[in-house]
């Protein structure tokens, strides 16, 4: 019952292709969980039935204690759960302070009629966004912070992931759910992903799931570590118990001789 | 025998239900005529005063570029002789044609959208009427008093928006005499008729053939229609099926467009008024082309003979499936809408059409055989496009004779008055057309009685004369 | 341990939960489909209609929709390979059909159609389709290449103004009125299946379509090109990489999507005799119909859909409406066709033989 | 052949091919009745020298990436040459065709009049034709070519100059029209349907001065800034008071029928901003928008009419609740509109696009087929339809005036000009916007997908629904024919001529697409045919349309990714490898 998430049994089919299969998970408030797994492991699969965009074929998720079987992203989001996606999807066409400001939705009421008498009661509720926005671009520092106004498609690719974390953020969620945040970042940037992961949990009390390829990072941040393939979890426990374990090698391994064959 | 009252003097029946559900004295409070008079000789004054605000608006650019040129064009007006009396007393005054200018007759008629061939047919009769006024086709007008007459065509889009915008374009001109037009009934009734009637335009239409535009009730004083009503039609198709071909039972179907619907509803009234039975009332839509579910539907009921008062496009592919599908025995009639070289060469042998009575243009026969096709071929490149050219070629001589009739020159300034042609167009009697006889009646109907027939398509081509022929009149 | 906020209330989350959206729809699915039954055995009860008749309008559907399967492959393979709709597919179907009219009306005149109608209908096949062939190249070249890469409402766009475009081009060159096809004798009249006659028209039409189909199915499955159309439809880029001309793919599709669409002209006039210039814009929009039915994409899915479009659009207002007593109800043929889509992409939003979409979806 | 003489030949065949076609669809012989300067040219020959001049102009222009500035002298000259060659040699061979073989060529072809081939000939023999073709041709080319040499300023300046005199010919029926009607003397600017002489070099000097002056100051802006009074700050508030009395005094400088037709804009203004948020800001392509005005029209035909009258004479008793007063039936007609709205948008709201299209463009049909079917005559009126529709009652006024119908209805425009711009600079709108480009990413940030594109749904179709209750009232008929599928395309072709999600566009596509056609009526036989042209050349050149939103052209220069390839779908497969 103490877990924030707590998923059992999750199963889900494509086809003829088992992407996941009956994984047990739990995640617990102000933990940071690395997933881990070669590619195609089910990784993201997971995620996605998780936020809700997939709905498994069997199983349960509890999250808050809420049973959130069956409910759509956005009611998720609402719930308190905020995702960032493996290949960068920002609203493009936004500045970047929209983007944030589009994080709030849940938290917000305003319909039609406030948009059409555009209340008082309106009126500060954007402003209250607006500052909650600016609030997390400021957690980046001046990397989006002095750029409100850009487009979203004109940032460059580090801070596009930044913002697409700043967005997961606006939502007021309890849990992140970060899909390879460090893809594509030189060293120094991935240095700074790490603090900046570590002063989520620390300074702003966030829960934290990521999906990454990058050891280092995994090392770094993650609490416990679940490693995934075929589908299926293999094994799961702190970095070092789960970098040792043989199975994990060996899907890793696997992998590669394979990569190499080709 | 209530419903074919109602077809034949729809103002008893209409005013009643008009006007009983609502107590006199509420009447007044909801259309206080003396107050909505007033009003509008209010607006009238403010938009004499519209010339003046506009005028200080353009009067810049007016005083800047035209300084010199300015007096010829004012001076043209009137400087001897001046209005003539009839004018002043005439309720919506005179169109004024200065000299030198053209005086400009409308058409409204539908020439875009897939009704085209019915309007631009019902056009080039009037072009050809216009050409033709002095004896001759040399492609040259007519002229009226040393006036040529010229013709602004609008567009009636055979639908009300399109008769709307039509009418209010050359309402807005006050160099336009007369409108000919429109080509569909939905065009004119409440829409392009009213408009033209508040500014004193008449509007004569060649083929309007709803009962409603000249029924008593719903007729506006400026308009008239050379085109027989849709009454006498189904009237005379009633006759031919149950008097001359004896059937008992027939079947009806419309394309959904006001005219065939009401073709097929005046028809059904008359055949029941004779003691036939309507076995079946089907419809179809435009574009269709697979008939054979409607007439499984009516073939269900096998009436004796079917009536199809349609378009040429779903025209010819219903008879030929309607021909597989029923068998030879029952009788397939269409009506006016369907004359056209595509459709007799679809149709085939045995189909009957109905119709003003071509082989009793009596007077003109000659003119319309020898003179008139050949010319229309050869300018226009084909047989007439539709039925109606040549009731639109009486319309625009109709207009040209009450125009002769009521001009007067003073000046060099030509005066048309407006109620003046109106009334001329009205006392039109006995005057010799191309359809026929043409004597306008007190509610604009100039076909009040009009020959209508039934033609049998032989050989590929409309018999030229009728297998069955009525003189039927209104009233 | 937590708090029943508002937004994780148990009310609002069963709401959300339930799909309430899902329960409407299948119980409007519900209620119309018992009304199409309750309809369908009043009329059967009432027996205004013997089963000669069925058939024969069975027939007659199967004939029609034979058409719109043709037509519909073009769609089908137009999107399988740009996921764009070629809205103007009607138009290129009209061209060549009206364009043939004047070859029709030649050889008539000479007597060929009576005398040769074999050589006769095959050249009008062939005029038909290059016709047909040559609007829809010039189509992709002017009208979609430009737009490659373009979001999807832009080129949906460029396609209902090149519709418009090619119906009053045609227009302004054959004139606006219907004309009538010259007959051709040898197919006209009745062939004895068993003793139930069969008009000729429609069994030739049923088996041109099958043949176009046929010839279809064989280019895309068995040959190089028919290969090299399928990859692009995969992933443009990949195909390009592995040595496809693009351009040369998609020219070719648009081709032989244009000369299908010519040859269903020439099976339409077989049947209806008639050619104007609005005789596109129809057939064309319930092709694209029978395409989203059959599954967008899927040759098969477009055969199938133009079938069951074909039949239903023939039988059912007879099935289904008259027993209900509606008056006129071959005039509600497109809310039976409209209907019928409607009901089928809630249940199978793919079409019958689309690819079913993602799980959420749903 | 040097490359540039090659595509300078290129250019004027091309250029020669569009005189043909332009003579073998009508447009020629159709525009030739159409004077530009009475009894000196006509519209069709005006209309050949500006395709001649066009291609000499284009084949004279410098290429992209900086290539050597071609010799366009030249090649202007030479590609006006092949153009006018180009027609002559087809005019001479069709010529042949006709009177040598005696081949009824317009049984096929029906525009190849024999008013068509004087007017290529020059009323000239054939041959005689060709070669005064090709030396307009030549002439033309060459004086295009030439307008390289001169400097951006003064091409512009011959360039407004010489619309503004081809504009003021073709307006000359109705601008003659307007002037008689407020007793100025224009006898020295118009001669019948065309411009005098005078008129013509009146109406290039003056715009080309007017054109060269605003240069001069720097632009129309510096130009009002110089009038005392105004500055930078207040400038916006001068244009917009300026705009509004400018709306406001219009209907009483221009005619009934200006009025009228300006109406009608007001009503496309409406149904274009309606559509504008399901398409715009929504992202949903409607093509049955067509179905919300003929709710709008009907249920306030039903509501309203006094007796419904049927065209076909019969009379049927007072409509259902006869009597009601327009302003109680529109409230009524809009709730009646948005929960149409919501039944036809939520079974079809979660597919894709292209069928959402499809099925939407069904409904439209849908509702037509109802209102047309003697199944619902009863109601509908059938084919005939419902007349005697009460006007709108206001003050007493007579609304059927086009005068006083128009400030009701840009009252009624304002109004959704006003939802407009609130609804998308809210929460809502963006909340739309996200939705509209990624709808993943937006559930994913909590918006509710469902609510939304129904929230679009339901507004478009009120706004819609208030369109054709202002249609009903003003034209006192509903029928049928008036809600084809044509009306959904019209209504779209101005959002996205005016820019998809953009509001003033909405505003300037009404004009241009409504106003313009109806003011040059007289060609609408060719009214679709140039309208399809429009469409296909908007979304090859400016897809963002002509006063572009910003946030949407950036999307529609953003490559779309294939459909089956979205993100998500492709994570999917990655389970699947």
């Amino acid at each position: 019952m103490s877990h924030l998430l707590d998923v059992k049994g999750l199963s889900i089919r494509f086809g003829g292709v088992q992407a996941v299969n009956k994984v047990d998970f739990h995640a617990d408030p102000g933990e940071i969980v690395g997933v881990i797994g070669p590619n195609g492991a089910g990784k993201t699969t997971l995620f996605n039935i998780i936020t809700g965009f997939y709905s498994p074929d069997e199983g349960t998720m509890i999250f808050d204690g809420h049973n959130i079987s069956g409910l759509k992203p956005n009611a998720l989001t609402r719930l308190g759960m905020a995702r960032t996606f493996q290949s960068v999807r920002l609203f493009n066409a936004m500045t970047v302070l929209e983007n944030a400001m589009v994080g709030q939705h849940t938290r917000t009421k305003a319909g039609v009629w406030g948009a059409l008498t555009r209340s008082s009661k309106t009126k500060s509720e954007e402003d209250r966004i607006r500052e909650r926005a600016r609030e997390v671009l400021a957690f980046f520092g001046d990397r989006l912070s002095g750029r409100e106004d850009a487009l979203a498609s004109d940032l460059a690719y580090a801070d596009r992931r930044r913002l697409e974390i700043a967005r997961a953020m606006a939502t007021d969620a309890k849990l992140l759910l970060l899909d390879e945040p460090a893809a594509g970042m030189n060293p120094a940037e991935k240095d700074g992903l790490i603090s900046q992961i570590g002063r989520l949990r620390s300074e702003l009390g966030y829960s934290i799931i990521l999906i990454e390829h990058d050891m280092p990072v995994i090392k770094s941040v993650s609490d416990r570590v679940v490693a995934l393939d075929h589908g299926e979890k293999i094994t799961e426990g702190t970095y070092d118990e789960v970098s040792t374990n043989k199975q994990v090698i060996e899907a890793y391994l696997g992998k590669a001789a394979e990569e190499s064959h080709l | 025998m209530v419903r074919l009252e109602t077809w034949l003097g729809t103002h008893n029946v209409s005013r009643a239900s008009l006007h009983s559900p609502i107590p006199a004295r509420l009447r007044q409070q909801l259309w206080p005529q003396e107050r909505k008079l007033e009003r509008n000789r209010l607006l009238m004054k403010l938009k004499n005063y519209r010339g003046l605000m506009a005028l200080l608006v353009v009067l810049a650019l007016v005083a800047a570029a035209c300084g010199s040129s300015d007096s010829d064009g004012d001076s043209d007006g009137s400087t001897n002789g001046g209005p003539p009396a009839v004018c002043a007393s005439d309720a919506f005054g005179c169109v004024e044609v200065a000299s030198g200018d053209p005086i400009k007759i409308g058409s409204l008629l539908v020439t875009t959208g897939p009704n085209s061939s019915l309007g631009l047919d019902s056009q080039y009769g009037i072009e050809m009427a216009l050409d033709y006024a002095d004896g001759t086709f040399d492609d040259t007008n007519i002229t009226i008093q040393g006036h040529d007459v010229v013709l602004v065509p609008e567009d009636d889009g055979c639908s009300a928006e399109g008769g709307t915008a039509g009418a209010n374009k050359l309402a807005a001109d006050t160099q336009i005499v007369a409108v000919i037009g429109t080509s569909c009934s939905s065009a004119a009734l409440g829409t392009a008729d009213k408009i033209l009637g508040d500014k004193g335009v008449t509007l004569i239409s060649p083929s309007n053939t709803s009962p409603a535009l000249t029924a008593e009730a719903t007729r506006n004083p400026f308009y008239f229609r050379t085109a027989h009503n849709d009454t006498l039609q189904g009237a005379a198709v009633a006759e031919f099926a149950y008097n001359f071909e004896g059937v008992k039972t027939a079947a009806t179907i419309h394309d959904g467009s006001p005219y065939a619907e009401g073709l097929a509803n005046a028809f059904a009234a008359s055949f029941e008024a004779l003691g036939g039975t309507i076995t079946s009332q089907d419809a179809i839509q435009v574009g269709d082309t697979d008939f054979s579910g409607v007439l499984a539907s009516i073939q269900a009921e096998s009436p004796e003979l079917l009536y199809f008062p349609i378009f040429v496009g779903e025209g010819s592919l219903l008879v030929q499936q309607a021909k597989t599908t029923l068998g030879d025995s029952v009788v397939l009639t269409g009506s006016d809408g369907l004359w056209s070289d595509d459709f007799y060469a679809a149709a085939g042998d045995g189909v009957f059409l109905s119709g003003p009575d071509v082989s009793a243009f009596a007077g003109d026969a000659a003119l319309y055989k020898d003179i008139f096709l050949p010319r229309y071929a050869e300018k226009y490149g084909s047989e007439p496009l539709s039925a109606f050219h040549a009731h639109a070629w009486d319309a625009a001589n109709i207009v040209l004779g009450a125009i002769e009739k009521v001009a007067v020159d003073s000046g060099g300034t030509l005066y048309i008055p407006r109620s003046g042609l109106r009334d001329a167009i009205a006392a039109t009697s006995g005057y010799t057309g191309i359809t026929g006889t043409l004597s306008c009646n007190g509610n604009g109907d100039c076909q009040p009685s009009a020959t209508i027939a039934v033609f049998e398509i032989v050989g590929g081509k409309q018999a030229a004369d009728p297998v069955f022929s009525v003189v039927k009149s209104l009233e | 341990m937590t708090t029943q906020s508002a937004a994780g209330s148990r009310y609002r989350l069963f709401l959300e939960r339930f799909p309430v959206r899902r329960f409407v729809l299948v119980l409007l699915a519900l209620v119309i489909a018992y009304g199409g039954a309750a309809g369908s055995i009043a009329t059967l009860r009432a027996g205004r209609f013997s089963g000669e008749v069925w058939a024969n309008l069975f027939i007659s559907g199967v004939a029609r929709g034979s058409v719109y399967a043709i037509i519909a492959l073009g769609y089908t393979l137009v999107y399988g390979i740009l996921f764009i709709i070629n809205f103007a597919h009607g138009e290129v179907f009209m061209a060549g059909a009206f364009t043939a009219y004047f070859v029709a009306v030649g050889l008539a005149s000479k007597g060929m159609l009576e005398s040769n109608p074999i050589i006769s209908i095959g050249i009008l096949f062939v005029v038909s389709s290059l016709v047909s062939m040559g609007v829809a190249i010039l189509l992709e070249r002017i009208a979609y290449r430009p737009l490659r890469g373009a979001p999807r409402l832009v080129p949906l766009i460029t396609a209902i103004g090149a519709s418009l475009f090619l119906q009053y081009t045609f227009r302004g060159f054959y004139g606006a009125n219907a004309r009538a096809y010259p007959t051709i004798p040898a197919i006209q009249g009745t062939w004895e299946i068993g003793s139930f006659p069969v008009q000729k028209v429609h069994l030739i039409s049923i088996l041109g379509a099958v043949a176009l189909w046929l010839v279809l199915f064989w280019i895309v499955e068995r040959t190089r090109v028919g290969r090299e159309m399928r990859a692009v439809g995969e992933d443009r880029e990949i195909a390009a990489l592995m040595g496809v001309d693009v351009d040369r793919t998609i020219v070719f599709t648009f081709g032989i999507g244009g000369a299908l669409a010519g040859a269903a002209g020439i099976l339409y006039v077989f049947l209806f005799n008639q050619v104007i210039f609005t005789m596109g814009f129809f057939p064309g929009l319930k092709a694209f119909t029978a395409a989203v039915l059959g599954g967008i994409g899927s040759i098969t899915g477009a055969a199938l859909g133009g079938l069951i479009l074909g039949i239903l659009e023939t039988v059912g207002p007879n099935l289904f409406l008259d027993g209900a007593g509606v008056p006129s109800p071959n005039q509600l043929i497109p809310i039976v066709a409209f209907g019928i889509l409607v009901l089928v992409l809630i249940f199978l939003p793919g079409g019958f033989l689309g690819a079913p979409d993602d799980k959420s979806r749903a | 052949m040097t490359p540039e003489l090659r595509r300078s030949v290129r250019q004027g065949l091309i250029g020669g091919a569009v005189v043909l076609y332009l003579a073998s669809v009508g447009m020629l012989v159709a525009f030739d009745a159409r004077a530009i300067i009475t009894n000196v040219v006509n519209f069709a020959t005006v209309l050949i020298v500006i395709t001649f001049a066009a291609f000499g102009y284009l084949a004279g222009r410098p290429g992209k990436g900086g290539e050597p500035a071609q010799p366009f002298l030249l090649a202007g000259a030479v590609t006006g040459a092949v153009a006018g060659a180009t027609v002559g040699v087809v005019a001479v061979l069709v010529d042949f065709l006709i009177t040598g073989l005696e081949w009824d060529v317009r049984s096929m072809w029906t525009s190849v009049s024999p008013t068509l081939m004087e007017l290529l000939s020059f009323g000239q023999s054939p041959i005689v034709g060709a070669l005064l073709m090709t030396l307009l041709g030549f002439t033309a080319g060459l004086a295009a070519g030439s307008l390289h040499l001169a400097t951006t300023i003064t091409r512009k300046v011959i360039l407004l100059g010489l619309m503004a005199f081809v504009f003021g010919a073709l307006g000359a029926p109705l601008f003659k029209v307007m002037l008689d009607g407020m007793h100025i003397p224009n006898r020295w600017l118009f001669d019948r349907d065309g411009l005098t002489i005078t008129g013509a070099i009146v109406l290039f000097a003056a715009f080309g001065l007017a054109r060269l002056g605003s240069f001069r100051v720097g632009g129309p802006r510096q130009a009002l800034l110089k009038v005392p009074g105004t500055s930078e700050k207040n400038l916006r508030w001068v244009i917009s008071v300026l705009a509004l009395l400018g709306i406001a005094v219009l209907p009483w400088i221009v005619n009934d029928f200006v009025s009228d037709v300006l109406g009608f804009v007001g009503l496309y203004i409406l149904l274009g901003l309606g559509l504008n948020i399901v398409v715009g800001f929504a992202g949903l392509l409607d093509l049955g928008y067509v179905a919300f005005y003929a709710v709008g029209a009907y249920s306030v035909a039903i509501l309203t009419a006094r007796s419904s009258y049927l065209v076909g004479g019969s009379v049927t008793a007072p409509a259902v609740a006869g009597y009601t007063n327009f302003w109680v039936a529109v409230p009524i007609t809009i709730l009646i509109a948005v929960v149409i709205g919501v039944a036809i948008g939520a079974p079809v709201l979660r597919l894709r696009g292209d069928y959402l299209a499809i099925v939407t463009l069904g409904f439209g049909e849908i509702i037509r087929t109802l209102v047309l079917s003697d199944w619902l005559k009863a109601k509908f009126g059938g084919p005939q339809g419902l007349t005697e529709v009460a006007a709108v009652p206001f003050f007493g006024l007579n609304t059927r005036d086009p005068q006083i119908l128009y400030y009701l209805i840009y009252a009624f425009a304002g109004l959704a000009l006003f939802i407009s711009y609130r609804l998308k600079t809210s929460r809502v709108g963006r909340a739309w916007a996200a939705m509209r480009e990624d709808e993943d990413i937006a559930e994913g940030m909590g918006v509710s997908v469902i609510k939304y594109k129904l929230l679009a749904f339901a507004t478009g179709a009120a706004v819609g629904s208030l369109g054709g209750a202002f249609f009903a009232a003003k034209l006192s008929v509903a029928n049928p024919g008036s809600f084809t599928l044509l009306v959904s395309i019209n209504v779209l072709a101005v959002v996205v001529l005016g820019g998809i999600g953009s509001i003033p566009g909405v505003v300037v596509g009404s004009l241009v697409l409504v106003g313009l056609p109806e003011l040059l009526r007289e060609f609408g036989e060719f009214r679709l045919h140039i309208y399809g042209a429009i469409l296909i050349a908007i979304m090859i050149l400016k897809p963002e349309g002509l006063i572009p939103d910003k946030r949407r052209a950036l999307e529609l220069h953003q490559p779309d990714h294939q459909p089956e390839k979205s993100v998500l779908s492709a994570e999917a497969t990655e389970g699947i490898q």
